[in-house]
Parts: C-alpha cells; structure tokens; sequence
C-alpha cells in the first residue's frame, strides 16, 4: 500500500486516495473548434510513461482534494506531490518515454 | 392537522469502549479563508487554518476537513440559531452551507484500547505523535468512510454516515472481542 | 522416554508430557516439542511421500524450509489444515496429525509405481505425450495426473474460525529475533525508537536456541537469551511478536506479518482468533532473517535419515533428542563438524566425517580428530540404501585427475549434511533491493537497498556470534538514527567455539556415466540434477525458464533448500559463472499465508456493508422481500399471504393508478451544488439548460461523460439562485460526486461552486397515485398542495406532522406524484403517518420491482438497465433535453463524433409479442427476418421486460437499431428451439400525452 | 524437428534422455529479416509461427527483452473463454477458442487445453440481466453459453456456498463449457519450438531501443540492445510495454498499463472441477494440473510497470473466495505475482495498422490476453502479411477511438442503477 504525501494533510495510505490518471491533460474547448485529433487525444491518448509520470490523485477519503504527483512508475517511489494549478517540479529526473 | 411525530434516530448501544453522542447540529460550510474567518467569529471560534485540528468552544467544534471545507458541530437546539448567525455573517460572502445533521451519526471510542480497535481496520497512525489531541481528518474503517477526531489522550469521535453505522458498529463490537476484558475499556 | 530422547540437555519440559497422534497411532512428546522432535524423538523418521515419485521421505530440516514432512492438522472436519510442516507444528495435548499423498499408508504407498515410471517421466515429459487421440487430454490424462497430483486435502465444511487484523506503525521493524535481530531491537530501543521485532518461532533466539555452548556476557546462552528477551519486553516503546512470520515487503516499507495466535493450543479460548495480519509501516526495517543450509546433491540423498547437520544439531540441542545412533557426517562446510561433536557429546557413534571439499579448515579437522572422529578426506558420495530408513551410505575418492572410483560403504541410521549456508534474502529481493555476488563466499548478499531497509547478522553472511551481535547492534542504532534517534549501544562480549558456514553450491562428483540412482535438487517436486541438466540441454539456458520446465524451486518451500544448488548446477554444467545465470525473483509470502487471514474481517454479512433506509424496519415487519443494488438493500415487492412476486407486483400497480402508492425512494443519491457558480455549474456539467429554471422548480437532468454516453440521470430542483438539489441513480450517486468533483476541481477552479452529499440526510417517501393528494395533504402544512401551485415538476418547503419537509412533485410512475423529504430521524414517524392517512384511500405500499413496471408502462429508461455504457441521449429519445444554445457541456463534442450521429444506432423502441401475451426474457435478442441460423444478424436486444396489468399484456422495451423507423414492423426473438413475432411499438404504453401526472 | 510422443519419450528413456534436441535454438539476429515481431510472448511468438506457416515468410525474427513467455504470458491465471457480448467480440475471442482445440496436435506440444466449464456467477437481479443478455447474444452468434440455477451451480461446482449466509448469496450463473484453461508456459515454448523449425529467429536478451523510419516515413529497421536490425514490417505484441515501444515511433497510444496480480494456493487434492468466476465480487479461481488454486487478483488503482502489487489488493480477491468457498479460509496462498496489462478505453483489443507504414501492433488485451494467444496471432499474421485486418479484427483497429466506434464490453455490462 502506497504512503502518499498530500500536500493538505501530508503522508496518507493509499486507501484513502483516487487515482486519476495523467496529470496536465487541458480539456479543449469550445467543442465546434476542436479538432477530431485533439479530442481523441484528451479522451483516450495517453503517454502510459515508463518512468517519471505526473499523474493526478484525489485524497477523497481525507481532504477530498485533487493534485498532482511525480511518480516513477518503474519503481512507485513518489519524486513530488504538489497541488493542482503549481507547476510542475523540475524533480522530474530522467524520463524513458 | 395531524399530530407532530417524533424524530427517531438510530439507537446505539454503550459499552464500557462506546459511548454514543446525542444528535448534534452538523453543517457542511464550504467557502475561501474570509468566509471560514467569518463564520469562525459569528460562532465564536478560534480560527481554524491548521490542517486536519479542530477548534472547539463549549458544545460548538469546527473540524477542517479540507482547505475550503469544515463540519460545523453545535447542539441539536442550536441549528437555528446557528443558521441565522451563518446567515448574516456570511451575506456578500461566497460560501455553501449545508444541513446534514442527520447525514451521519457520531459515538466516542474509549479506554486504553480505542486506538487498538480502530487500528484494527483504520490504516493512520494513531499515536499521539502522529496524531495529536484535536487532530480530525476523513479516513476509512474497513470499507466505511468516517470522520475521526481525537478528543483526548484516549478518546476519539467518530462520525460515521447513518447507513454505514451498523456495518462500522459490528465491526468494532468483533474487534473488541480480541482484548480480554481484564484490560480495563 | 525413549532412548532417542537424550537425558538431558535442550529446552523441552522433561516434566510435562503431551500425548499426540500420527497417522491414528498414538506417541507422547515432551512440552517444548515440535511435531517433528516428538516423532523423532519415539524413532520415527518415515514423515511424507514426495510429489512426484512417492518417495518416502524423512525430516530434511528443523525449520519453516522444510520440503518433505508435510501433514495435515485436524481438530475436526472443518478444522482440517493440510501441507503444515512438522518442523513448524508445536505440540499440544491431544494433536492429531496425518501425513499426506499417500495410499493405503505412509509405509506402503501404491503411487510409488511412479518411482518405476521415473525413466518416463523427466522434466517437463507432460509437454510431450498425451497429445492423442485429440480429446484424451481432458477426458483421460488430465483427470489422472490431477488424481495423483496435489498434496494435502482441502477441509469439509465452512472454517469456523475467526481471523484478526491491525494495522501498526512503528519507527524500527526487526524482522528476525536471533543474535543479530535481538542486538539490532535493543540497540534502536534504547535509542528511543519504536520498534516491533517479530521472529516465525514460538520462542526467540534464532540459532542461540540450539548454541548452549557459547557464553554471552559471562551466562550461557539460555540464561543471557531469557534476560535479554526480558529486557526488551520491560520496554514501553517495544512490541514483540512471537510466532509471527514477516511475509511480504511492500512498497514504501510496508511489510505483512502473519502472527499464528491459537494453533498451538489445545484448547483455545472462544473467541480468540486462529491468526492475525498485521500490516506494518515501518519508517527503517532490519531483516535479520539468519541463513539455511543447503543440502548437498548427491545419489540417494532423500533418503529417510539424510538430513542437514545444522537440523540435527538443532534437535539434539534444543530438543533433546537423537536423530540417530550410528551416524555419517557429510562435510561440504566446516559448520557440519560442530554437528558431529555435539551428536558424539550427546551419545550418537559417528561413524565418520566424510570431507567433500579440497581444502576443508584446519580448526574444524582438529576439532575432529582430537574428538577420536574419523575424517575421510577427498571424498565424494556415490549412494544410500535403506528403503524407508538410510541404512548405509557408499562414499567415493576422487583422484587428482577429476576420476573417481568406488569408496567404502558406511553403515549408519542417520547421515548429515552441509553444503554450506544461503543467506535468506528474501525480503530484502522482494523490496527490489539488489544483490552482490560474493565470489569468495559463493553466495549472494543484500546489495544496494531499494527501500528503507538494512540486512544484518548472517542475513548478510556475516559469520560468528561475536561479529553477527555486533552487526546487530550497529543495524539497530543507523535505523534508529535514521529516525532522528541518537543512541548508543554496545555489542555484548561473548565466547564461543564455531565453524565456519561457507559452503559452495552445486552438485558432489559423480564417476564419468551417472549412477542411475537420483540425486535430488528440489526434495519435495523430485527435481534431480540430471532433469535440470536435462533442460539445458532441449535448450532452456535463462533460470526461470529451467525452474518452469522442471519445476525446481516451485514446491511449498519455494527453493529455500534447492535454489542455490540449481544454479550451481546450471553455472557448472554451463562453464559460466553463476551470477551470470541470474536469479529467480523472489515473491511474497516467504512462507505460505492462509487465505482466511488475508481475507480477515471481510466475512458473511459484513463482507461488505449493508446500507438500510430509515424506512428499511418498517418494509421488514410488513414482509418486505429485498434486493441488492449497489451496498443497499431495497424492497423489491410485499407479498400478501401465499402471493409469489408477480401476483404482488401486479396488486402493487393495479394499486398505484387506482388509488395511490407508497414507495421509498430514500436510496436515490442527493447532491446539493450551492454557491454563486452553481447554474454556470450546473449549464457546463448536464446536457439541459439550467439558466430559465426558476426556483421551486425542476428539471429532469441528463449527465454525459465527455466521451458522450449517458452516465446517470435524475431530477434536478432548483432551492433557490445559488442552490441545487440535485438527485442521482441509487447506484450512481457517488461516482456522479466524483465525476463533478473532478471538473469542478480540474477543469472549472473558477467557479464559485461547492459539493455536498445530502443522500442520507433525507428519508424520500414517494407517494403516488390519483389519491396522491388527498393521502398527504391533511398530514402537510405550508404548501399549497393545487395544481395550479405545485405543479408537476416543482419543490416547495414546508412541514409534515410537524417535521421539516420538503416536497417535490415529481413522478416517476406517471400518475399525479408527490415525494416527500423529511429529515431522515422523522423517516419511519412520517412514513408511518403517511400509510396510515392512506388506509381510507386504500393506500399500497409497493417496491421496486412495481416501480419497473410503471416507468417502463410510461417509457422512462433506468440507465443501467435499459441504458449501457454505450447509449447517447438521442438513442433513447431524451434529444429533448440537451440544451441548444449552450456553448458546452460535458460530452457535447463527442457526440459531434460521425458513429454518434451515423444511421444504424440502436434506438429505445417498445416491444410487444405479436400474440400479445409472451413475455420476452430481458436481454434477449432480436433480428429482423424469421428463421435465422447462428451467427444471425442481430439488431438488438430487449432491456426491459414486464407483464403489465395496466395494459393486460406483457410489455418490453428494446434498443433496436433504427428502432424508431421500425415501429409498427415485426421483428423477431430467437430464443432455444422457438422465435417470438414482435410489434415494434412507441415505448410509451401508457398515458402518452401525460395527462394524469399533470392532473 | 524432434517429434514429440509417448514412443519418443520411451525411445529416450533407454539413453537416459540424452538424445533430446534443444526445443529452438539460441540465434544470434541477423542483419535484416522480412518481418520482425518484437515481443516474445504467445502472441508475438504464435504470430511469427503463423506468419512462417501460412504465409510464407520465414525470414521472420522475434525479439524479445528478456525470456520468452516471461511477460503476461507466464504470469496470467490462463482462463479461456468466449462468452463476449458484442458480436465483433464473440467471433473475435471464438476464432482463438476454436484454435485452441487443435493446438497441441498442431504444435506436437501438449498445451493441456482443458476445456473444463468457465462458470461466471450473478449476485444480483441486474447481474442477473447482464448474464442473460450475454447468453442470448451468445447463443445467437454460435457461442455456446448456459444459464444456471444455483442449485445447477452447485451441482456443477461441489464447493460453492450457494447458502444465504452471505452478502451477495449466488443467483445463479453462465455457464460457457468450451470454456477452461492451458498451461500457460506451453504456449510459449509450443510455438517458439514450432516457429523454430520453419526457420524463424527466436532473439532473447533483445531489447528494442529505437523504431528507424526511412524519407517516406516508412519503418525501415530497428536498433537493439544487440545492433541494428533491418525490416520493413515490424508487427509490435508487447502487451503491457506496447506504449513504450510504439513511442519509440513516435506514436502515443489509447493504453494504461496498470499491475495485475495473481497468486496460488499450495497444491491440494482435486477439489474444483471448473473454473469460477464473480465480476460482481471480483474473484477468479481454477485448479491447475498441480493442485494449486489459481486465483486472479483485481488491477491495482495506478499504472505502474513493476510487475508487483499492493496486498490489499490480494485481500480483497481472497475475501471473495473465501465467500465462495467458506472451506478454503485455511488454504495457504503459496505464491503471488503481478504482470503488467495494457488497458484500453473499451477494454477490447487493438489489432492493426498504426498510420506508419509496415508498423503494425496488437495490443489492449488488458486482462484477458491469453484466452485470445492463438486467435490472436493468427490474425495479427494475417494483418500483416496482407497490410490489412482480416474480416475477424477488422472492427479492433486503432481508429475507432476517433470515430467513436467502441466495443465497449466494460461498458456494456453497465452498472447497477
């Protein structure tokens, strides 16, 4: 079980958060200009890293609030958690695609 | 005009470990710092900007539970009163004030063993290190979410949504079954 | 006592014998005893049969990685536990245990015919036969080989026993209470920290256990154990877990411990529970998890009586007892010297020490000699004899020059072996820590941590009882340190006389052309030497691909005995060095874990929990049949006298458009979105258009995901400006909070807009039917219940028998409807007034199976049901409710998507069977043209199918591609052997123009 | 190649099995092949098997990072069925049933298909729903599917509670008899062996680093761990790895790959005939050859590429079991895994062209991977011998998602209202 550090209430064990997938996906708008590329994009493309991915996780079962983590998937070591709307930390580390 | 009937909340057995609360007055307030500043003077509380601590005066609590979310505590009696101070205080504030007294139930966990029976299925840490008198925070027990707020060295309310109390309330009566009743609830 | 039982010496009670039972024959032990020390200790060797061969097979070890001696634990037929091993099994007074895989008995065992087979039967010879004839496989040979296959039997009947968790945190986990594990405990304990130590054993101590001889701070090492042990447990800031065996490593330094509260108790009390889980978060971990000895391969070495030395030493010293009188020491370590010292001290004749290696140490020869023990040097072992019991075993010399030719034979009862010591890893390689080769040694130490942790004592090969406390102590105080606690500690001074334990895996040398006899890698899979070399040579040169095709390493024991030895074999036979053959990973649990611990609290009807509404009692006492949906229990029908569901479905409708009905609809998910933001909100979120609703109004809402399909329904009031109450499908109300959430938290952080659950806050009693009005309206005050005030879609506040109330007039049956929300504690009071203002209307309660059958009579969809993931709301005639002007809303452009708007979509339609009186099966199919053969060309399926005694005939409704352009067509059902005619119809049956729930 | 045979096995036995040959041999990859399948699990191994047997190719190499059979392949509970409810996916997973049947006698290699009833439990009236539809649907795309009472449940399955006593007591299930299980490793080596002796390269210890596309944007060759290696159809089954290796070709995919856990009991005596399955309580459980209990595990929340797992995870599968079968709470799990599955938005496979020229991938299988191994391989040969989809997969093309057209299996067993 991941111990996962909210950036409101701190370390917390996995069972309290949501996972929610890749982080800094825009949803575009307004609907009639997005292109069918674009839109398959946000709905379904993912990069699926090997590596360093920021994704997003919800404390719902604390704080109730969404934000944003860097995660090495190849190892599930936490690099950074940082809450939605901050820039992503250049703790980002080497990254396979 | 027929006669008025009777409010019946859910009854909760006591043990020497449980002590079921009276209703209460709970109000979900959601608003930015200047509404929580607001509302925190109307009711006569202390600020409440700390993380997961609650801030309490006489009956009346205010449990953070998320940066723009408290569950205000008062007396049943006081629902009214509670909402007209609300109300004026926070006029020209942005803010949600909700109702949901009768959302969910409370009881105290007591005794040497209260941390013990809610470790049995609650995943925090629930030393006093790591979780300190009047801290409160959203967690889980088992497959229920609750609300848990350490009211002293050894005691901790627990609220629990109504239709989750019987499921949380077996499972704690199972648990307490493993400590020998020597030692002391 | 038997004359195995030495006199004295070891830590059983001389004072307390146990009386037990194997295979029905009765013994007596001494309390201390394992099942394995108590069987040795009255001469019995015999303990199992392998997997494969049926050999028979005796004690290989004293401890959990024992591979042969396994039994079945039985206090009665449902308290059965099979595969425990004997080494692990503590006595108790009136144990009943039973060996296993074996027919008639243990001693005569038909299945050993397969021991005669084995030329047929290598490595992977499964994969080769039993191809023909096609179907023989499943029908003949599976069946067979299944038979034969399996160990233990499964247990009759439901496990009575309750199981336990905790979740515990702690600063220093030690894993392990030997020398290392104890030192490493106390030192981060009198640092301050918080340490857990936990040990497998029923006692702590490790190695100390079966070490007499050593001195530790001047004591023997049974009287420094019983201070140091009382030391820590005098600590408030340390937890100690005997019998607790740390199985798995978890990521950020979670670990499993499975503590084994009651199996060793006669009788134990009620209540108390057979095991618990803890799951443990440590901030450090110390894995002081000791080493195993590894056996050595040679022919015959599975013999009854060939045991490892350190096993021997472990049953004589703390047991007590003599694992044989005449005995042959088989030295692939230095470590197997001490073996046969202390089995001569303790009365055994050693036969000889048979040296295996070139260069064994000087110390322990002397050691020998001076002791009168003969030492054959330049050794090699070429067999045993003895069917159920080694009788002799035939030693070779190997000459300079790689021959070897035929040696003496030695007779003896028991032979012991060492090849050496692994270190036991495990966790560490389950934290995908990495491991370092130690060529000198032979074997693979912890490397580079991935995780929190730190190895010490011969976890890490560190060697003698001086260096492993010292290990120990310094492991203990960086873990402590690493959590901020300074401390100090110091080793305690000890004196002991030891040999070393480094081994080197692999095989003992065979002469040119291998004997026939097997020479066993894996004890309990009969994995030999030649199968592995057998895999190599078809080919399998990666590790993991021989420990598949031979299934070395694979048995209960998970290669703690025979995975070194594999790989020895491997690097040897395949001139490479044996790091380069790699490693097998290592996987949770170290050792096996019962399901019911894991499993733990999660049983019967608190499996998951039972969610009931306020009115839940009183559908109870009125003879309410039930329903699951999502966690809630729902009434599904109140059947009256002997009516089974349909008679009371249809009493049920016939009382709701006749008069009036009684439903709870507490379940149904309430949202409230307040805030200035909340129509901006609301407008993004649905398909419909909230601006123009006017408060005390609402809306039947329709939610998209943005991939366009239909997510959840409900209606929508609007409480005032800044405040919606928003309700949602019974099963949906927390995924639809969590859908707005998400957008309301990723997407719109401007809005001023916030989230509350109000599902439980309110009881929702719907009361529906003609008399709908005239039932409610003297138990309402301050509500103008007119038509003309409240008309149908709309909310108004006031109060009911005194309660809080508000009323919406809604329906969702299609006659004149109210639902009435009182705060939940009023729900059973209210309700109660309710059915009782409605006795003299003749007021029906009625469940959910009646409400299907009025909404699909009206041709309002359940999205679940008559809806799928894949459905958009023109699908299903709800077209209606997208709001035209809005800029977006969540699914807007993927409906813009060419197959969402393409021809050939199915469509909602109504069905009725052309004889008007089949009832379609829901979720059958339906085709276009009569008398199709599979695969038929289907175009859709019924979703929803009642008989409706509104109407007097049987109704369904479908998603039929183009459906709506096929009304009035006939379309068919296939269904075994029959096809029904169907009518396509509106899937409105009833009251299409609306004019009772506007009355 | 070596025939396999109760009389070879014999024959051998007298020279004490010396006469074996290696089942394929250890090639070294040469400089450029007529087609390259990276991913040396079932499906890239059975596509290199078909592409040499039924179209003629045998310059074929696979290329595998590690051993082969070592992904998803070896680390999957191997349940086979097709009781799917769309038809697109019925005639898809029924092409691989079908070939199952024949497999050991095709590859002389005993894969132990045991076709032994894949029985699929309902807890609930809407469980119930869903079953039926799913068996109407079946019944007419030709897929044998039944319907059980729990009492015909329990005759079928000897162990299952189909007591009150529980949460979610069973109210019956979908039985599919075709429906059962196969040695896993077998599949692997049958058609490595199989794939071996037409000529096709079989490389471990290869990783793919690099997708080359020559002017027209056509790929050209790959580079690897062990050098460049030229070819102009590069079919990619790397299942959970599939993001990574078409990212190297630049091309960003509709897949997570989240853990998957499994695990088995220590080996007991025969004691569950069939396989059993609970979507509504997430469990899954056989008993293989050995006596082990074969459990499958539900997903872990969050992707992840280390091929392990939380154990609350395991917790919540055995708590299941334990429901099902009160008798096994004193089994002992003896071992768990994770693999890694490639999820896609609708849960069903992705087969076909990827927009780069001779690139071609088949992934998406998520959970359900091995039932499909033959079926699959089969099709993805064909997909790439002809530049285009065969009839069976053609609707699991990549361009779907933007379109619109999902087979959404998930989806279509909907949720409770």
């Amino acid at each position: 079980m991941l111990l996962i550090n909210c950036p409101y209430c701190g370390p917390r064990p996995e069972v309290e958060f949501g996972y929610g997938g890749e982080a800094h996906i825009a949803r575009p708008t307004p609907p009639e200009s997005v292109s069918a590329e674009d839109w398959v994009a946000f709905l379904y493309l993912r990069a699926n890293r090997r590596g360093v991915q920021a994704e997003r996780w919800r404390h719902v079962r604390g704080c109730a609030r969404f934000f944003n983590a860097l995660r090495d998937t190849t190892t599930d070591q936490f690099l950074a958690t940082y809450r939605c709307g901050e820039a992503r930390p250049d703790a980002a580390g080497s990254t396979t695609p | 005009m027929a006669d008025a009937v009777q409010a019946r909340p859910p009854r909760i057995e006591a043990s020497a470990w449980l002590q079921p609360l009276p209703a209460a007055t709970r109000l979900s307030f959601c608003g930015d710092e200047a509404a929580q500043n607001a509302a925190a003077i109307a009711l006569g509380l202390p600020s409440s900007r700390t993380p997961c601590r609650a801030v309490s005066t006489g009956a009346r609590a205010s449990l953070w539970l998320g940066p723009d979310e408290r569950l205000l505590l008062a007396p049943a009696a006081e629902q009214a009163t509670l909402l007209t101070i609300l109300g004026s205080a926070l006029a020209g504030h942005a803010h949600s004030l909700v109702d949901i007294s009768q959302r969910q139930l409370a009881f105290e966990l007591c005794g040497p063993n209260a941390a013990l029976l809610l470790n049995a299925q609650c995943p925090l840490d629930l030393s006093l290190a790591a979780f300190p008198l009047h801290m409160c925070t959203r967690s889980v027990y088992a497959k229920s979410e609750i609300v848990l707020w350490r009211t002293a060295a050894d005691r901790f309310h627990v609220e629990v949504w109504r239709s989750f109390s019987d499921y949380v309330l077996t499972l704690l009566r199972t648990v307490a079954r493993e400590f020998p009743p020597t030692h002391g609830h | 006592m038997t004359v195995w039982r030495a006199q004295r010496g070891g830590r059983v009670d001389r004072s307390r014998s146990i009386e037990f039972s194997f295979d029905g024959r009765r013994y007596r032990g001494l309390a201390g005893d394992t099942l394995a020390s108590a069987l040795l200790a009255n001469g019995v060797h015999l303990l199992g049969r392998s997997f494969k061969y049926h050999r028979p097979r005796g004690l290989l070890s004293a401890g959990s990685e024992e591979p042969n001696a396994l039994v079945t634990v039985a206090r009665d037929a449902a308290r059965s536990t099979p595969n425990l091993r004997a080494t692990q099994v503590e006595l108790y007074d009136g144990l009943r245990a039973h060996s296993q895989n074996r027919w008639p008995s243990l001693a005569c065992d038909f299945g050993s015919v397969s021991n005669w087979l084995a030329p047929l039967l290598p490595a992977g010879f499964y994969y080769k036969t039993f191809m023909w004839p096609r179907f023989a496989w499943h029908r003949w040979y599976e069946p067979r080989i299944r038979a034969a296959a399996g160990l233990g039997r499964a247990p009759i009947g439901a496990d009575p026993d309750g199981y336990a968790q905790r979740y515990a945190h702690c600063d220093v986990l030690v894993v392990g209470a030997g020398a290392a594990g104890l030192a490493a405990a106390a030192a981060a304990a009198r640092s301050g920290a918080r340490v857990i130590l936990c040990d497998e054993q029923a006692e702590l101590g490790g190695s100390l256990l079966h070490e007499p001889a050593a001195r530790i701070e001047g004591l023997d090492s049974a009287s420094w154990l019983k201070s140091a042990l009382a030391r820590l447990a005098a600590q408030a800031n340390v937890t100690v877990l005997p019998r607790t065996t740390a199985f798995g490593y978890f990521p950020h330094n979670m670990l499993g411990l499975c503590e084994r509260l009651s199996d060793h108790l006669a009788a134990p009390a009620a209540g108390l529970p057979r095991e618990r889980l803890w799951q443990v978060r440590a901030r450090e971990v110390v894995l002081a998890s000791g080493a195993i000895e590894r056996p050595l391969v040679f022919p015959g070495n599975d013999r009854p009586g060939v045991m490892l030395a350190s096993a021997a030493r472990a049953y004589l010293n703390r047991y007590g007892v003599r694992v044989g009188a005449s005995i042959v020491v088989l030295a692939g370590c230095d470590s197997a010297y001490a073996a046969a010292l202390d089995l001569q001290a303790g009365g055994a004749a050693v036969r000889a020490i048979a040296e295996v290696r070139a260069e064994p140490g000087a110390a322990a020869l002397a050691a020998a000699r001076s002791a009168g023990i003969r030492v054959i040097e330049g050794a090699t072992v070429l067999g045993t004899a003895g069917r159920l019991r080694v009788r002799n075993v035939t030693l070779g010399t190997g000459a300079p020059d790689g021959t070897i030719t035929l040696g003496e034979t030695l007779a003896c009862d028991a032979v012991l072996m060492s090849g050496g010591f692994t270190p036991s890893i495990h966790l560490h390689s389950q934290s995908r820590g990495k491991l370092l080769w130690r060529a000198e040694e032979r074997t693979f130490i912890p490397g580079a941590p991935a995780e929190r942790e730190r190895s010490a004592g011969a976890a890490r090969g560190v060697e003698g009882l001086a260096a492993v406390f010292e290990d120990g102590t310094s492991a203990g105080l960086a873990a402590a340190a690493a959590c901020g606690f300074k401390g100090e500690a110091t080793p305690p001074p000890v004196t002991a006389k030891e040999f070393s334990s480094r081994g080197a895996p692999g095989a003992l040398p065979q002469p040119g052309r291998a004997a026939p006899a097997k020479a066993f890698v894996d004890w309990q899979n009969d994995v030999t030497s030649r199968d592995i070399e057998l895999a190599m040579r078809e080919g399998f040169s990666s590790i993991e691909h021989i420990k598949r095709y031979t299934t070395t390493g694979m048995a209960t024991d998970q290669g703690k005995t025979s995975g070194m030895n594999a790989l020895g074999i491997v690097a040897d036979r395949s001139e490479r060095a044996l790091p380069d053959v790699g490693l097998t990973t290592f996987r949770m649990p170290y050792t096996p874990v019962s399901f019911g611990v894991l499993a733990g609290y999660d049983r019967g009807a608190q499996f998951d929990p039972v969610r009931r509404t306020p009115v839940h009692e009183w559908a109870r006492q009125h003879g309410a049949v039930f329903e699951d949906v999502g966690l809630w229990k729902r009434a599904r029908y109140f059947p009256r006298g002997a009516e089974d569901m349909h008679a009371a479905v249809a009493r049920e409708c016939r009382g709701v458009r006749s008069a009036c009905g009684l439903f709870d609809a507490s379940t149904l998910g309430k949202i409230e979105v307040v805030g200035p933001g909340a129509t901006d909100f609301m407008n993004r979120m649905y398909v419909n258009s909230w601006t123009s609703l006017a408060p005390g109004r609402a809306r039947y809402g329709v939610l998209l995901r943005d991939d366009g399909f239909i997510y959840d329904d409900g209606v929508v009031a609007r409480l005032a400006d800044d405040r919606y109450h928003v309700t949602t499908t019974t099963g949906g109300a927390a995924r639809v909070l969590q859908l707005m959430e998400d957008y309301r938290q990723s997407e719109w952080p401007d809005l001023k807009v916030w989230l509350t659950s109000t599902t439980e806050q309110w009881a929702v009693i719907a009361v529906q039917g003609p008399r709908a009005r005239e039932v409610i309206a003297p138990l309402v005050s301050g509500v103008d219940l007119s038509a003309g005030a409240l008309a149908h879609m709309s909310v108004a506040r006031g109060s009911i028998c005194g309660a809080p109330l508000l009323l919406f007039r809604v329906s969702f049956s299609g006659e004149l409807g109210f639902e009435i929300n009182v705060p939940a504690d009023y729900g059973t009071a209210v309700w109660e007034a309710v059915y009782a203002a409605g006795q003299a209307h003749g007021i029906t309660p009625y469940g959910t199976e009646a409400m299907h059958v009025l909404r699909a009579e009206k041709g309002f969809i359940i999205v679940g049901q008559d809806t799928d993931g894949t459905v958009t709301p023109d699908d299903v005639g709800l077209a209606w409710a997208i709001g035209k002007s809005k800029p977006d809303f969540l699914g807007k452009r993927s409906l813009a998507r060419p197959a969402m708007r393409a021809p050939g979509r199915k469509q909602l339609v109504g069905l009725l069977s052309i004889d008007r009186t089949t009832l379609l099966d829901e979720g059958a199919q339906v085709v276009a043209t009569a008398g199709q053969a599979a695969p038929m060309q289907i175009i859709g399926h019924v979703t929803s199918a009642y008989a409706s005694p509104t109407l007097g005939h049987p109704i369904a409704l479908a998603m039929v591609a183009d459906g709506r352009s096929r009304i009035g067509q006939t379309l068919f059902v296939p269904l075994p052997g029959d096809e029904i005619a169907v009518q396509v119809a509106s899937p409105v049956f009833y009251d299409r123009e609306g004019a009772r729930l506007n009355g | 190649m070596q025939k396999f045979s109760a009389w070879s096995l014999l024959r051998q036995a007298f020279g004490g099995h010396r006469g074996w040959q290696p089942q394929w041999r250890r090639a070294a990859p040469q400089s450029a092949y007529d087609a390259l399948i990276i991913g040396g699990g079932g499906h890239g191994l059975g596509t290199a098997y078909y592409l040499a047997a039924e179209h003629g190719l045998t310059r074929v190499a696979v290329l595998e990072k590690g051993w082969i059979g070592g992904g998803n392949t070896g680390r999957n509970t191997t349940v086979i069925r097709s009781n799917y409810l769309f038809d697109e996916s019925a005639r898809l997973y029924d092409h691989a049933v079908k070939m199952w049947r024949d497999l050991s006698q095709v590859l002389n290699y005993n894969v132990m298909y045991s076709p032994r009833g894949v029985l699929m439990l309902a807890h609930s009236v809407h469980d119930v729903q869903v079953s039926k539809r799913h068996i109407h649907a079946n019944r007419c795309n030709g897929v044998d599917n039944e319907w059980l009472s729990p009492a015909d449940c329990k005759a079928f399955c000897p162990p299952l509670n189909i007591g009150e006593d529980i949460r979610y007591p069973v109210m019956g299930g979908a039985l599919q008899r075709r429906g059962g299980t196969a040695r896993h490793d077998a599949i692997a080596w049958g058609y490595a062996r199989a794939a071996d002796a037409l000529g096709v390269d079989i490389i471990e210890n290869c990783e793919v680093t690099g997708i080359y596309r020559d002017a027209s944007g056509a790929v050209e060759a790959v580079e690897t761990t062990r050098g460049r290696i030229a070819s102009r159809r590069i079919g990619v089954a790397a299942a959970g790895n599939s993001s990574v290796v078409l990212g190297l070709a630049g091309i960003r995919l509709p897949l997570e790959s989240f853990p998957l856990q499994a695990l088995v009991s220590e080996p007991i005596k025969p004691v569950l005939p069939c396989v059993v399955m609970s979507n509504a309580i997430h469990a899954y459980i056989s008993q293989s050859d050995k006596g082990e209990l074969v459990i499958g595990a539900g997903t872990d929340a969050y992707t992840s590429y280390t091929q392990r797992g939380a154990l609350h995870v395991n917790m919540h599968t055995l708590a299941a079991i334990c429901e099902l079968f009160p008798a096994f709470r004193r089994l002992r799990m003896l071992r768990n895994w994770g693999g890694i599955v490639d999820v896609s938005p609708d849960r069903s496979p992705i087969i076909g062209r990827t927009g780069v020229p001779g690139l071609y991938v088949n992934c998406g299988w998520g959970t359900g991977g091995f039932k499909a191994t033959p079926g699959s391989a089969h099709l993805f040969a064909w997909t790439i011998a002809h530049d285009e989809p065969h009839p069976i997969n053609a609707p699991f093309t990549l361009e779907r998602f933007r379109e619109g057209l999902l087979i959404d299996e998930a989806a279509a067993a909907a949720v409770a209202h």
